[in-house]
């Protein structure tokens, strides 16, 4: 569908990020970006379950890079996009800390949000990644939610 | 012929194995290597690895029980991912 | 709708601004997000009419920050937000500098991800902000975009 | 009674002024203000004031014609907007 292919890429990482860091390398791919998306996710401190305090991340070292290269592809096959980026982190993360940045740039915003959103809901629905809660009341792997499903059915994920 | 095994997150805590080497029949299928594997391993393998929501991925695709598996491949179970 | 007010802040300024540090103020204000929704604007290099060196961009003081205000008010009813900032700069910004920057932070990602588009939709079409593009062959007001009022549109503003 | 009139972008441009104080009589509307300051300036004003997508707003509120002025009272025309 889309001539111009994407600038994409995606790092799994002990390491923390910088949203500005990001979005310098973002915009420094070149085309004539006028909009930028981005998501941030957190550790947040309760759920559930109680008392949060941090979780461990588990990847598929290998996998989870490639299942997330292949959505990147799905994502510029259906809306015009100058360049994404990924980072997830793994292991120990107290509450509070960063998890995910995705971050999209287009030409115009609608793109840009879109193509955000849905990459979002594949991270939450079928990339290779696995959360553990760390709570005062003990530890327990987190359950699949139904709404970051139904968010993924949208998109015929 | 040998297929490498691996296990995540809870799956992984359920069997105590992150990684194995299964030696079985040549051009057996997914749902076969599941089989032996809950065959050679205790009871609850069984259980585990036939749960509901248990995903498999061979050579690090999605896959589904009929795929015929090759010396060498790469077989992964694991729960519903919750990544994000 | 909703018991909580969200903090919210709109700043109208000439100067620049920082992901990071924005991102530091949104998540200070306490609430347990798991979600920050960003968009960051940029001055395009390029547009329908040529080459774009720089934009100037013209507010109406006081009912700009009223208006934006009013606005957060209005997705703090649609819904749960926790904390949401908007920057708008102003005077002339030359080709890929910043423009606007709204960041939206939620317990969960779809209320972030809305919010945060919904108040672009606005500053895009209801907002008292004008931008003019001066280029190598002259200077025009910006026009309207029909796709920015179908946006807008989609959430009866 | 006293109005305070303000214009923005392309109408600032092309009335030359961004601000003035309008002298009218009591309770006009906002309809009114606009044909008196087409009938106390150039002949372009009454074209560029009425034109079709011209956005007026009372005390930085937007407003409709029908909305009757007081002393004091800032009114705003501005076109289209195209922040963001």
């Amino acid at each position: 569908m889309t001539a111009f292919q994407p600038d994409c890429a995606v790092v799994i990482t002990r390491e923390d990020f910088s949203q500005d860091a990001l979005q310098a390398e973002i915009f420094a791919c070149g085309g004539s970006a006028g909009a930028l998306a981005t998501f941030v996710g957190l550790v947040r401190g309760a759920g559930p379950n109680g008392v949060i305090e941090a979780i461990e991340v588990e990847s598929y070292p290998g996998m989870t890079e490639s299942s997330i290269a292949a959505i990147f592809e799905e994502a510029a096959q259906r809306w015009s996009l100058l360049a994404v980026r990924v980072v997830h982190r793994v292991g120990r993360l107290e509450a509070g800390e960063q998890i995910v940045y995705v971050g999209v740039s287009s030409l115009h915003r609608r793109e840009a949000f879109a193509a955000c959103e849905f990459i979002m809901d594949y991270l939450k629905t079928r990339a290779p990644l696995w959360k553990k809660e760390l709570g005062t009341g003990g530890a327990w792997w987190v359950e699949a939610r139904d709404t970051d499903t139904e968010a993924a059915e949208r998109w015929g994920l | 012929m040998k297929i490498d095994v691996l296990f995540f997150a809870r799956i992984r805590e359920q069997l105590g194995v992150s990684r194995l080497t299964a030696q079985v029949e040549q051009d057996i299928t997914l749902e076969q290597l599941q089989l032996c594997l809950a065959e050679q391993h205790a009871s609850h393998w069984s259980e585990v690895l036939g749960g509901e929501n248990v995903v498999r991925a061979v050579n690090q695709v999605v896959a589904e029980n009929d795929q015929v598996l090759a010396e060498g491949d790469e077989v992964a179970f694991y729960p519903p991912v919750t990544g994000g």
